[in-house]
């Protein structure tokens, strides 16, 4: 098959594939008999017609950029980690554990040690799955699938049975001092200012105290922190000897081998970083936003990961991106279900589109493209 | 334990261990060919919504149970397509039919029926309904056997006892004829296969074909029998145990049978907590019961239950040319 | 029937002699053109011997008449028929049977299921394997192919995987036999064994088609011989016409030696001392039967040999990718063999540099740049290092741009991916890298495959520059003439072991080539001709 | 315009929400007027739901289930303007009107009943999620079991400890069936949506249930006993009415002021007999004038009545 040119490689590719799951679940809108065109107007409406729309859909991509460069990374390994959901889970274990039961000074002081336990019960649920993929050979998709539920298990009975407050009937934990709560994007100087609510009359809109009133979102720091790793996540794989030889190894073994690296501390090293990714997202939603663990805390955002990382083309930037872009289809979809009668689960379907068209009928897209450009030779030729 | 009790368990095991059962025999065909299918939860749900659907909308159970194997042999087909004429990733497509199978589902059930998802109730003939087997009355009083032939082997739906009679007819397919020889050469060397004169393609779209056919009847299974209806994600993961079933049974019909029964006993144990406590003498939570298959699934997959070794060239497209 | 009709036809059309008619058949992959315009003519009874280089499309070839590949243009004619060849089970029903390079066995089925596999009749299995059990039976005993119907093929030998190949054949009742190297991976007694029962084949009237690298088996076997040279058909001669010297010639092409300016020896204290060296392959066959050799510095150690006689195994072992039992010290120090330090990266570290083999799937990655692939290896090296954290990819780069100058490699654009320099660029990339780390000892494996002559002559020019810097170096190769120029010292490796050293200012091509063939006793003059 | 949020089960589950949406829908009838509605998918939306909602200026704002509490706790300051509702929840804000119901009152009667109707003697309970709330329904319907036969068996199981547990019909038809092996003859359901599969294995196996919240007698005529209303409908109806000037604090809704009861109708005319009806009259007169107080298992975390 003849080669792409690299920018069509990079760029047409993930937009062509798009660009077909959009128009698929556009069919099956029609076919249920709802609009796509208002289906669109309104997600774009929801998610980025407003500030507070624009706070939802980066809350979102937040976590969805954290779970992104999980598989991105133990993918340059040549590892498929479909574990992201469980490790972000234990993830949110993690933050539950350091803000309930550690003194925390200040919330600055709490946001790194949680998020060194977000990591760090993340990369353990990665670890057993990498462990027993680099000494035994079990396939890391299953065992990481096998992790997700045991994770869901775990999480049910330690939230219902020991983290859960005497009282309560949700299998919630505590809610988190409230001094740990983290600047959401409304509470943060400059940036609160395009969070302003204004009244009919045009006037920015006071409180009774007198104090203007932003529209509460739900994004906040950590949505910083997210942009730090993509660039750290960058940094190592095209920086650092690590990232060189995890990419020398996901990409072509047995050179790997010659070159003398080893592929147990490949394998070991790429999934407890890609688990520890994973888990940080959980300083997101759970120290972030619901400043409790709930039960099923990640809420299918480290399956979106697969999709956000296949899009974003496994680069970090492109992960962002991607993020962002389910972003606007997690708010979007939101807003769908809010305000018209298309079940919110429209986004579900958009997403296994996208994964399907970018990552299995990848090879199919491509060779539709490579069909437009020979054409467009050939008709230059002529 | 009584032995009431026990034979309540295992009515019970057997009804919740049927659409694994299903499910992890479609499995076995695909992946027997090669091709790894992690979309069994999406097939089927898929076949549990066009069937409850089309049995709601026609009272014809039969009619349902068709359109939910056409439903599911769609989603087979696709990933037959992504997988072996584009030479995809088996597994990502997967994992992307089970999100589309995830919400379209919804979509679908929602427009027709406007009751969040779901179908309507499903009576009578739009119904799989218990069959009792032949002298399951008259036997009853007879010690032991009785009980057992009328409260555990009689009184399932049809489905059930297909699902059961797929059993040694798969083996059959599988050992004692051509169709199941080539099918096993194809999952462990395509060369072979190919330089034997015989089309991988054609084995391996043949193999999918049939996983999504008793992926169909699975999802038949639980909408039309096991409840009377379609509900979202009624399937809860049952795909992704018979994937984990076999594993466990390294992908060989009665092993299935065994793997899928244990596993269907467990989730029947789950909801006898006093059982366990019984048998135990300690109160065991029932998310561990829950998360036990998974647990034994990885053991099994590490070598620790004898070695699982997958079919050779499970996962890999077949390129001849690079 | 098929045959039947195949027959009919044949009445009407001029009565062939030959079994096989190859008329003008070309196959690329992608930019690879394994096939050009190929012609071929096997007589019906007869033994055809093909001989080429790797890589010369002897197997493609083969599988295009097989039906494994389609090929690009050309012609096949089948006892005089055209016939069309679309996909194996055609080349099966025009009576062809064919023996691949790597075999195409169901590891985990047993014998009888793989010979049944795809020749089964009817639905259910019991009667064909009945039948075949039957068959099975009368043939082995009349070839002398005896293998247990019932035992799994992994736990064969690889002698007796092949019998079951060749069964596969015969049972498909095959009037066309194609073996594809063959006697690569046998025992000589097993080899022996396969030509016994090849005469008899032959003796019933059986055409076959024999690839093998091995002179001694084409003359003691064959009736016709034809030479392949990159993809081109270069020559067919009655086997009785010609002598290995002759086909050497011809396989090789009349190359003119390369004159490499070269100086004496100086040779300076051992730097590699090797004893007993071993190595499994995963099939638990030695594929290094205990080889002993010291390389000095500033002296080129050559090894000569067909390929896949164990100097693949040779080179890993030694560069750390493959474990090993025996001995290996490196200026005194012992290298471990395996276990922790036995990998590449101790091996460098050590002093010793590596150019593989294969430098598509060793050497380079071919998806990395340039760059990245001139530090493959050494990017933990100290001046690749812009602090404890950090690469200094600049300096990766400002140095892969002299080593390009250095090199000549083309273009000289560092950023280029690897998979897009020609495959003498790619040589050129890992060359350098080599070379410019200044190491001890260089392993080079087969260092001009695929590059052209003036490339050839550059690195040529390297190695003897590095040795005249008081380098040890082990130079394996297939090509005769380089190793001729270029080393201090010979040895030709047959079947994992080497068969004696060999000065290179008193031996010569031809005693070369009878010891790469196995043949030790190079006294006689006509050493090597059928008995 | 006022709006209502459905919890996890959904507006359809034939039971708890859905008596929400029917209240609605009578206030919608009634008044012409429209509303907004929102069905939750996942725990995560919860706040988000409320503050579009609140955003949009939706007045009063109701949400059935105990889940919403924490939430609303953190939302209700920032919108002191606006009036929310909750159902089964205290939430002690100035803007708050919390509903919650004596559901042991209601399950006490129908335990009368389900005593009186079983002949085995041994009855079942199958609860959704294990909260106290729903042990309350239990507990309640076991000493109305126990007030006619001291003796009865009463076998309690829940369908699980997450919200999942609202909506698992398999599971709950599993464990129905496994109570009916044990001898139950009578099936109360307390799991919303899940209770469909409890109905439908009664159904299957020819014993009787009880349904829940709304009048489920129809589901299956002739094999529910009754149904233990609890009047959801009216407290969003009610809600609903008074609009913007939702009268904030606690409203408590037992037998006395309609708020819980059962469900007599056709289909279920057949099966309760005369006897039983002024059974349970008798007591429902009682509780009314206060001279029997029915066990509330919230108040103390225990039921003397039966074991969970
Ligand atoms: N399936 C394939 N896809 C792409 N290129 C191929 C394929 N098979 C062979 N080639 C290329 O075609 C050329 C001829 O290969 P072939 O295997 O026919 O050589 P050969 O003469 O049999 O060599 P050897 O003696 O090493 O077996 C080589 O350059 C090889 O890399
Ligand atoms: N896949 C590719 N993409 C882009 N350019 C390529 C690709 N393959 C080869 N080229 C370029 O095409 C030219 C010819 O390549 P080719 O491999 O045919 O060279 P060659 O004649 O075999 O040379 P050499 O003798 O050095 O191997 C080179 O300049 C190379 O850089
Ligand atoms: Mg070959
Ligand atoms: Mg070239």
């Amino acid at each position: 098959m003849a080669k792409l040119p690299r920018w069509a490689d990079l760029a047409l590719v993930p937009l062509i594939s798009l660009v077909l799951a959009a128009l698929v679940s556009a069919i099956v809108l029609v076919l249920i008999g709802q609009s796509p065109m208002q289906a669109l107007s309104v997600m774009v409406d929801g998610a980025l017609g407003s500030a507070s729309g624009w706070g939802y859909t980066l809350y979102y991509a937040t976590s969805f950029i954290f779970t992104g460069l999980g598989v991105t990374i133990a993918f340059h390994a040549g590892l498929f980690n479909i574990g992201g959901e469980g490790q972000a889970q234990l993830g949110g274990l993690g933050v539950a554990l350091a803000c309930l039961f550690l003194p925390w000074p200040h919330w600055t002081v709490a946001l790194v040690g949680a998020s060194l336990a977000a990591a760090l019960f993340g990369a353990a649920w990665a670890a057993i799955p990498a462990w027993l993929q680099a000494k035994r050979g079990s396939h890391i998709v299953i065992t990481t699938i096998m992790f997700n539920y045991i994770a869901a298990a775990l999480l049910i009975y330690i939230l219902g049975e020991i983290l859960r407050p005497v009282g309560s009937m949700d299998p919630a934990s505590a809610r988190f001092p409230a001094e740990l709560g983290l600047p959401h994007f409304h509470e943060m100087p400059i940036l609160r200012d395009f969070f302003l609510k204004y009244g009919p009359d045009g006037a920015v809109k006071l409180s009774a105290q007198g104090l203007p009133v932003y529209s509460r979102v739900p994004a906040n720091i950590t949505f910083f922190l997210s942009l730090i790793a993509a660039f750290g996540v960058w940094v190592l794989l095209w920086h650092t000897r690590l990232g060189y030889e995890m990419r020398a190894f996901g990409k072509q073994e047995k050179a790997a081998r010659y070159a003398g690296i080893s592929a147990f501390k490949i394998i070991m090293v790429a999934m407890l970083l890609s688990g520890a990714l994973s888990g940080l997202m959980a300083i997101n939603n759970v120290m972030g936003q619901a400043e409790r663990l709930l039960q099923n805390s990640a809420e299918g955002a480290g399956f979106i990961g697969i999709a956000v990382a296949l899009m974003g083309r496994n680069h970090p930037l492109g992960v962002v991106l991607a993020a962002v872009l389910f972003g606007f289809l997690y708010q979007g979809g939101a807003a769908l279900g809010l305000n018209t009668s298309i079940p919110i689960e429209l986004r579900t379907v958009v997403q296994g589109l996208v994964i399907l068209f970018t990552g299995a009928l990848d090879y199919m897209v491509r060779i539709m493209l490579t069909w437009v450009f020979s054409l467009r030779q050939t008709e230059r030729a002529a | 334990m009584d032995y009431a009790t026990l034979l309540q368990i295992l009515d019970s095991t057997i009804r919740l261990g049927t659409p694994l059962l299903l499910a992890c025999l479609a499995g076995l065909y695909s992946e027997r060919s090669g091709i790894f299918d992690i979309g069994l939860e999406g097939k089927m749900l898929a076949a549990a919504m066009a069937s409850g659907a089309v049995a709601a909308l026609t009272g014809n159970v039969w009619l349902g149970l068709l359109a939910g194997i056409a439903a599911s042999m769609i989603f087979a087909l696709i990933h037959g397509l992504a997988s072996i004429t584009f030479r995809g990733n088996q597994l990502i497509s997967g994992v992307a039919l089970n999100f589309v199978a995830s919400g379209i589902t919804v979509l679908i059930a929602q427009s027709l029926f406007g009751q969040g998802g779901r179908t309507p109730p499903l009576e009578g003939a739009a119904r799989f309904n218990p069959i009792t087997l032949p002298f399951a009355e008259q036997v009853q009083g007879v010690p032991v056997i009785g009980p057992l032939y009328y409260e555990v082997i009689s009184g399932h739906p049809i489905l059930a006892y297909i699902a059961f009679l797929a059993v040694p007819v798969t083996w059959w397919l599988l050992y004692r004829t051509r169709f199941g020889l080539r099918l096993r050469a194809v999952g462990e060397n395509p060369a072979a296969v190919d330089t034997a004169g015989i089309s991988v393609t054609g084995l391996r779209y043949a193999a999918v074909a049939i996983t999504g056919l008793l992926c169909g009847i699975a999802g038949a299974y639980m909408a039309t029998a096991l409840q009377a209806g379609f509900g979202r994600e009624m399937t809860a993961g049952r795909g992704y145990i018979a994937l984990a079933a076999l594993i466990f049974a390294k992908w060989r019909p009665w092993q299935a049978l065994m793997a899928t029964m244990l596993f269907g006993l467990f989730q029947a144990l789950a909801l006898r907590p006093d059982v366990i406590e019984g048998i135990a003498g300690i109160k065991i939570p029932s998310a561990a019961l829950d998360a036990l298959p998974y647990v034994l699934t990885v053991l099994a997959l590490a070598g620790f239950v004898g070695k699982a070794t997958p079919p050779r060239a499970g996962g890999e497209p077949y390129v001849k040319e690079r | 029937m098929v045959e039947k009709t195949d027959v009919g036809r044949q009445a009407t059309a001029a009565p062939s002699s030959y079994a096989i008619e190859l008329k003008g058949i070309s196959k690329a992959f992608g930019p690879v053109q394994a096939n050009r315009d190929i012609n071929i003519a096997v007589p019906r009874g007869t033994i055809h011997g093909i001989i080429g280089e790797n890589g010369a499309g002897k197997s493609t070839l083969m599988s295009i008449l097989y039906g494994f590949y389609k090929a690009d243009a050309g012609e096949i004619l089948i006892n005089g028929t055209p016939t069309t060849i679309p996909d194996s089970q055609s080349a099966i029903r025009a009576g062809i049977g064919m023996v691949f390079q790597h075999f195409k066995l169901v590891q985990n089925f047993t014998v009888l299921e793989n010979i049944v596999l795809g020749a089964e009749e009817g639905f259910a299995l019991n009667t064909s394997l009945s039948k075949a059990r039957k068959a099975l039976a009368d043939l082995s005993h009349e070839y002398e192919l005896n293998v247990d119907p019932d035992a799994i093929i992994e736990d064969l030998s690889v002698g007796h995987q092949q019998r079951v190949e060749i069964l596969k054949a015969l049972y498909r009742q095959a009037e066309i036999l194609i073996l594809d190297e063959p006697t690569g991976v046998l025992t000589p007694a097993e080899a022996d064994h396969l030509f016994r029962i090849l005469a008899s084949l032959k003796a019933q009237g059986k055409t076959i088609i024999l690839i093998t690298h091995k002179l001694r088996e084409i003359m003691e076997a064959t009736d016709h011989v034809s030479v392949m040279r990159r993809g081109t058909m270069v020559a067919t001669v009655k086997t009785t016409d010609s002598s290995p010297e002759q086909l050497a010639e011809l396989m090789v092409g009349r190359k003119v030696l390369l004159d490499v300016a070269k100086g004496p020896a100086n040779p300076g204290p051992v730097v590699l001392s090797v004893e007993n060296l071993r190595v499994q392959d995963e099939q638990k066959v030695e594929r290094l039967k205990g080889v002993s050799f010291e390389i000095r510095a500033g002296e080129v150690l050559g090894i000569a040999g067909v390929a896949g006689n164990g100097q693949s195994e040779l080179l890993a072992a030694l560069g750390g990718i493959q474990k090993a039992t025996g001995s290996v010290t490196l200026k005194g120090q012992p290298l471990p063999l395996s276990g922790p330090g036995a990998d590449g990266r101790t091996r460098r570290e050590a002093g010793m540099g590596h150019i593989p083999e294969d430098r598509q799937l060793l050497g380079l990655i071919m998806d990395f740049t340039a760059w990245e692939n001139s530090a493959l290896g050494y990017h933990n090296a100290a001046k690749y290092q812009k602090n404890l954290l950090l690469m200094d990819n600049t300096a990766i780069r400002a140095d892969t741009e002299a080593k390009m100058a250095t090199f000549d490699v083309r273009p000289p654009i560092p950023s280029l991916a690897a998979k897009n320099f020609s495959g003498g660029n790619q040589q050129k990339i890992v060359v350098a890298r080599e070379i410019e780390s200044n190491p001890d000892i260089l392993l080079i494996g087969q260092p001009t495959r695929g590059v052209d002559i003036g490339a050839i002559e550059f690195i040529h020019k390297q190695i003897i520059a590095l040795r005249d810097a008081g380098k040890a170096i082990l130079l394996v190769s297939v090509e005769l003439d380089e190793i001729l120029s270029l080393s201090d010292r010979i040895a030709v490796m047959f079947d994992g072991q080497l068969m004696g050293f060999r000065d290179p200012e008193t031996t010569n091509e031809r005693e070369l080539g009878l010891l790469m063939a196995g043949v030790t006793d190079t006294s006689k003059p006509d050493a090597g001709k059928a008995a | 315009e006022p709006a209502l949020i459905f919890d996890l089960g959904g507006k359809f589950d034939k039971s708890f929400n859905e008596a929400a949406f029917n209240g609605a829908e009578k206030w919608a009838k009634e008044t012409g007027g429209t509303y907004k509605e929102l069905e939750m998918q996942s725990e995560a939306q919860r706040e988000q739901a409320l503050r579009q909602l609140a955003e949009s200026g939706a007045n009063p704002i109701v949400m059935t289930g105990f889940a919403f509490g924490d939430v609303l706790n953190t939302v209700a300051p920032d919108y002191p303007d606006t009036k929310f509702a909750i159902i089964d929840m205290v939430v002690e804000q100035p803007n708050v009107k919390s509903v919650v119901f004596k559901e042991e009152e209601g399950s006490y009667l129908v335990g009368i009943m389900a005593a009186k109707a079983s002949k085995t003697g041994t009855v079942g309970f199958v609860g959704g999620m294990d909260i106290p709330l729903i042990r309350k329904f239990g507990c309640g319907f076991a000493e109305g079991v126990k007030s006619v036969n001291p003796d009865a068996k009463i076998i309690a199981g829940f369908t699980g400890t997450t919200p999942a547990a609202w909506n698992d019909p398999v599971k709950a038809a599993e464990i129905a069936k496994g109570e009916k092996a044990q001898g139950a003859d009578v099936i109360f359901a307390a799991a919303g949506q899940s209770g469909l599969g409890v109905l439908q294995a009664a159904a299957d196996e020819g014993i009787l249930s009880v349904g829940v919240d709304s009048n489920q007698n129809h589901l299956h005529p002739g094999s529910v006993l009754t149904s233990m209303l609890k009047r959801v409908d009216v407290a969003v109806y009610d809600a609903f009415k008074e609009g913007e000037n939702l009268t904030p604090g606690i409203n408590v809704l037992g037998l006395a002021n309609e708020g819980v009861g059962y469900a007599m109708d056709e289909n279920n005319e057949k099966l309760v007999t005369p006897e039983m009806k002024e059974a349970v009259d008798a007591a429902a007169g009682k509780i009314k004038s206060g001279e029997l107080v029915v066990h509330d298992y919230m108040a103390d975390n225990t039921c003397p009545a039966v074991a969970f």
